[in-house]
């Protein structure tokens, strides 16, 4: 299935709005975003003729031509590498690294100079370059093909990361992270791909800031990525056991949100964290232990989280057993002292 | 060793054409008949594994198979130029060559079918799990003909990887490693033309991928890679050479990867029909077959003898690809380390937990 | 100076007690694990001649030979993935990179194999290899010479991660960890290097446990490297401030001794867990998620951590101001809520 | 182009050899004497910078300095071959290279004083960062001269690093990027022997570095890189070539580190003595000055007169570095971002309310 097939294409200078696969609403901004500035030049393995191997570059070479967006030699230190020296010299490089563990050969290019040149030349020289990575589990991918890597990048600072749930904040999380000044990690849930929803080009999204995508009264779950519809699904089912679930999308992993989460957390004064990633050292251990802190006195219980095990991601015939799941999810719900409700 | 004796030469080498017939050779002998009917035996069940393997995709038993249909002269080449003692480091495509070294089918596709992440005992076959990360296994192959050679053994370690993968640093430094160690590694590209969509003019701008070789200080070679008695013959000498002590080598086969890069691709937005149905004319199988057949040394009886046999092997895969595994979701927590911690432990029984509160119908199953 | 200098080279069979320095400490754990075992193997660059650029390899070429201690080309993925292969013959490499961020070039390696091949092979293929980096900071060292990244060793499931904080430990835990069946990631706290102790090496180290470094009933302090001397120091002033404070040495970044620090954290009803890397994603915040979880009944106050900022690492002449404290230490634990105390 | 005019000539290139003399060479031109003697002029500075800085690093002035003394025919060369528009990648070795390019010292030292990690706009003076992970800056390098030829510029990039560090897989990334996409780079290997304590047998097993370039495609050439007039003979045509699109070359500076690699290091570990001395000999500085001052344009006076510009460098220098910089604390979280995050603002907080109750004696220097 290409995304031409859908049918989605809008033309950046006209605002539209339209329901489209988050694949579509990530195809739209790239073309919006090429249109849109002479310095943005798309590039990686497989996403010229090809498309890339999720489709997300579909159509674009073939628009816009080889100098907008090309294939390269494979090798992704190389990408980022090069990347580098062209956002020193004025462009915009949006590159696809095709699987996170892909990504990992890019590893010290990322580390030592995506997020620190502009640290080392104070400000002197900027790095607006994005990364995009199609990020996580839950589509029977083989080994090497389902990891979640955000601790890696969260972790790391200078650099911004950031994973859209909708197709809308797909297409407005996309511009801003190429709109950005700093080197961006764009986190794209391949699980979530081809779920559709509403799109409006003209809304636009700032980095940096959750979004309350439920609310609710008894307890907060806070997400991201395809954990996401994860959290809204058990809400669903709570909201017919009769508790009230409120679900954040945290959506920009780093910078964090503290005012949104902090402020929805002391609202229902419980909380589960749930992430795909094994949780050991990750950002849901991130978020669980500032929440604990900057709610403290408003626990009425612990806080929990739902998280991949910490092993090596399943192979895809045991995937449903390591993934956190509606299940899963409830239960840690249930463990949070209700017994000490009046 | 001359300085220029290290680069490739100019056309690779070829023993027999695409119509069959032999091509004479200053240095590179044809292999003799018994070796190449084995090859052709060989051929003639790698394509079935090949082609069985893709239907079982289509029939959903197998999650993905990167075919090396038209690669099958390489696949059997590496596995025949191999004693039994020496060592194979394979990729996601070498799948034919794991089963030609010994591998039962059933256990070589664990991978492709889901149920773990490699599914043979890597010593009895003495084959590496086949690997995912581009280039990453060559260097592994380094550093195990390292240990072999510090302990005096005499095998030889050969490495797989495509055209793509020699962009990578890892092909860099695992070409420089052995250059430095000379240990007695072979490293075998399959140029196929493509790294998933992407052609090697974009991979490269040197006359050649056996070009690198003299950047490392070791011997490169090119050979047609649809031609199994030039892959026997190129990529036999070196193994001897680096068996003797001759060290590394690099060899770059010239084929063709006549399927898409596995199921989930369509090779129809990247290349032209007529490229591909130029390469038919190519194919190692009937070139061979033309051979054998001239020469006198097969018949239709043991043609047939040959399918029967691959035949078995297909029903064998099938068999096993169409059987459910029984899998113990205990299992990812067992091999994580030697001991497990405290921390899988106490998440094994949530795990545990779980499923014993899960329904008996569903429980094996997706939930 | 050299570690011959130290004069403390001890043969490995005869179990000895002398003061050395962590750094003449490792030097004897390597000394005496290649003498113990012939599969075992040191290399890296500039281990051979040079004896390492912190000397830490020193003598080992000459005493054992090029074939248990040498050279490699400048490459550190190279170092790693040979390394790997070696550990699949049998062999038992203990490789040094030079710094944090020049392992970086690795982490492919690191993540998708080494990590990875034993459950890959279900235990088929073991990985008895340790990777010792010189970490952290606190030495002047000018930019990519200072940074601790135990925090991305400690998210991949499948490696062990280990830091000694004294010359004792790092005999003991080296050689433990050459020992392992399992892959190690052994961090060499630079700043210690030079700091003596007494070293029994009769004396044996069980990964996975932390140690008690300090008895004390009012506060526990967790931390681990170069933080556990500068924990020891805080609890100095706090006695004589009046404050009794327990320090633990956390020393197995992971598998975690959850035992232990639960325990100790439940005793005092207070805790600050104190690192030198970033914050945000950390060692620092896991260790901190887990207590809350752990001990949220028995809790006074908010778990607190003091951390390097999220920033890249400080220029020398900054870095008094980036590195935790005694006074930021004693900080948050003033801010643990006394006033509530009877 | 042939295939083998990509491989370098057996033996590097040389015009003056190491007492001064003229070498014939059929292909490369002797620069004319007001090139030679601008030359000779930044070898004389970039020399004392050298001593200067090895002092300021004795004084404790600097915390480390990585010396290029014995290969400033290679710095001062790589920054006249370049024209003002043309761009440098240099890496933590190349001070004199970056001074000689228009930087002033007390900028360039910034980052080994300590008191940031770079202290020159790299605009200005169109000279990168200086690079400390090694290759890294090389593929910054490609991608830079990407940039600049999509626009139709005519800025040549050349991308300096070591011997060593063409081990690392960027660097053979970074030769394969620039080749396959042509882009207007020129990598110059300054060969010195050592990586550190490794030597260069243990860096490679091939003939010469310069050997690499066929394996990319792309033209090699070995250089003696203590002949600066050598350096700017090959350089040169090799920047002229990228600069017309001719695409990226490779060039080997066969040099020396005279020094230790650092103050740091101590090189009686790992080399004789005597292999040091033996390179005393080939000096780049006293073979060019006993060249111009054989053809009659360097005398006693102008020597002089060079000597008083590079002490006017050194005492400038001095000056720099003897004067304690203002640090500003809030610097570390200015530049982690464009805009300042939340989280940094409140960490940045903590630290003032910490300095503002540092008694004000302490506040600027170590607590
Ligand atoms: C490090 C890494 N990057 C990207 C990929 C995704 N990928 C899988 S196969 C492939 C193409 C490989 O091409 P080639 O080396 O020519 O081998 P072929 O598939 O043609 O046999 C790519 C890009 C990967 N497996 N590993
Ligand atoms: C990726 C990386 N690994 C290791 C180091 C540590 N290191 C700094 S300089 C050096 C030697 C470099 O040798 P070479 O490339 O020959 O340059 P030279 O110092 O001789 O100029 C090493 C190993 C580093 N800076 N970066
Ligand atoms: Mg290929
Ligand atoms: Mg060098």
């Amino acid at each position: 299935m290409t995304i031409a097939e859908h049918d989605v294409r809008t033309e950046a200078s006209t605002p539209a709005v339209a329901t489209m696969s988050m694949a579509a609403a990530l195809n739209l901004a790239l073309a919006d975003a090429i249109q849109a500035d002479p310095e943005v030049v798309v590039f990686g393995e497989d996403v010229g003729a090809l498309g890339g191997v999720f489709r997300i570059t579909d159509g674009l070479t073939a628009r816009f031509g080889e100098d907008r967006c090309f294939d390269t030699p494979l090798a992704e230190s190389g990408i980022v590498g090069t990347a580098v020296g062209m956002a020193m010299n004025g462009m915009r490089p949006v590159v696809e690294l095709q699987f996170d563990a892909f990504a990992l050969p890019a590893f010290e290019q990322v580390v030592s100079h995506v997020a620190k040149l502009g640290n080392r030349t104070r400000g002197g020289v900027r790095m607006p370059l994005v990364i995009r990575i199609p990020f996580g589990g839950g589509i029977g991918g083989v080994e090497h093909h389902c990891d979640s890597s955000e601790a890696y990048y969260a972790h790391t600072p200078g650099l911004t990361v950031v994973s859209p749930s909708t197709p809308q904040d797909a297409y407005s999380l996309l511009r801003a992270a190429i709109a950005s000044p700093d080197p961006v990690i764009f986190l794209e849930p391949k699980k979530l791909y081809w779920a559709k929803g509403e799109v409006d080009t003209s809304v636009t999204a700032e980095i940096g800031t959750a979004r309350v995508a439920r609310e609710g009264t008894d307890v907060t779950l806070l997400a991201y990525g395809s954990s996401v519809p994860l959290a809204l699904e058990v809400a669903e089912v709570a909201a017919a056991e009769g508790r009230s679930v409120q679900v954040v999308d945290v959506r920009s992993l780093s910078p964090f949100d503290d005012e949104t989460v902090t402020a929805a957390v002391r609202s229902t004064g419980r909380a589960v964290v749930i992430a795909e990633a094994p949780g050991y050292v990750s950002v849901a251990s991130e978020i669980q232990a500032r929440v604990f802190e900057r709610c403290f006195e408003y626990l009425e219980a612990p806080v929990r989280r739902v998280t991949g095990f910490d092993t090596p991601y399943a192979p895809p015939k045991l995937e449903h057993w390591y993934l956190p799941d509606v299940d899963r999810v409830l239960d840690a719900i249930d463990s949070l002292h209700w017994e000490d409700e009046k | 060793m001359q300085d220029t004796d290290m680069l490739p030469r100019e056309e690779a080498v070829q023993l027999i054409d695409q119509d069959g017939a032999v091509v004479a050779d200053d240095h590179y002998a044809l292999p003799d008949t018994a070796s190449l009917l084995r090859a052709y035996r060989g051929l003639v069940e790698g394509r079935r594994i090949n082609d069985q393997a893709s239907a079982l995709v289509r029939q959903g038993r197998l999650a993905v198979y990167p075919s090396s249909h038209g690669q099958e002269a390489c696949q059997i080449g590496v596995a025949l130029a191999l004693a039994e003692t020496d060592w194979l480091f394979p990729t996601y495509r070498d799948s034919v060559a794991v089963i030609a070294r010994g591998v039962s089918a059933a256990d070589a596709l664990v991978l492709l079918k889901g149920d773990w992440h490699s599914g043979y005992d890597v010593k009895t076959h003495r084959v590496a799990p086949q690997a995912t990360p581009l280039a990453t296994q060559l260097l592994h192959a380094v550093g195990f003909a390292y240990a072999a050679k510090q302990r005096g053994e005499d095998t030889v370690v050969v490495a797989l990887c495509g055209d793509g993968a020699t962009s990578e640093g890892d092909f860099h430094e695992a070409m420089n490693f052995a250059a430095v160690f000379h240990v007695p590694v072979v490293f075998f590209v399959q140029n196929n033309g493509f790294a998933i969509s992407v052609p090697l003019s974009r991979q490269t701008a040197a006359p050649s991928l056996a070009h690198k070789a003299i950047g490392y200080g070791m011997p490169g070679q090119r050979v047609d890679g649809n031609d199994v008695a030039a892959v026997l013959a190129v990529l036999g000498e070196a193994v001897e050479r680096a068996r003797t002590g001759g060290g590394p080598a690099l060899i770059e086969a010239h084929t063709y990867r006549m399927q898409a890069h596995t199921n989930a691709d369509d090779d129809t937005r990247y290349r032209e029909r007529a490229e591909v149905q130029a390469w038919v004319a190519r194919d190692p199988l009937t070139r061979l077959r033309a051979h054998l057949t001239a020469s006198g040394v097969l018949d239709e009886a043991l043609d047939a003898e040959y399918a029967a046999g691959a035949e078995t092997i297909a029903q064998a895969m099938r068999d096993a690809l169409n059987a459910d595994a029984e899998l113990d979701p205990e299992d990812l927590f067992r091999f994580v380390t030697a001991a497990r911690s405290p921390q899988l432990e106490e998440q094994w029984q949530l795990l545990r937990g779980e499923i014993d509160r899960t329904p008996a119908e569903t429980s094996g199953g997706a939930r």
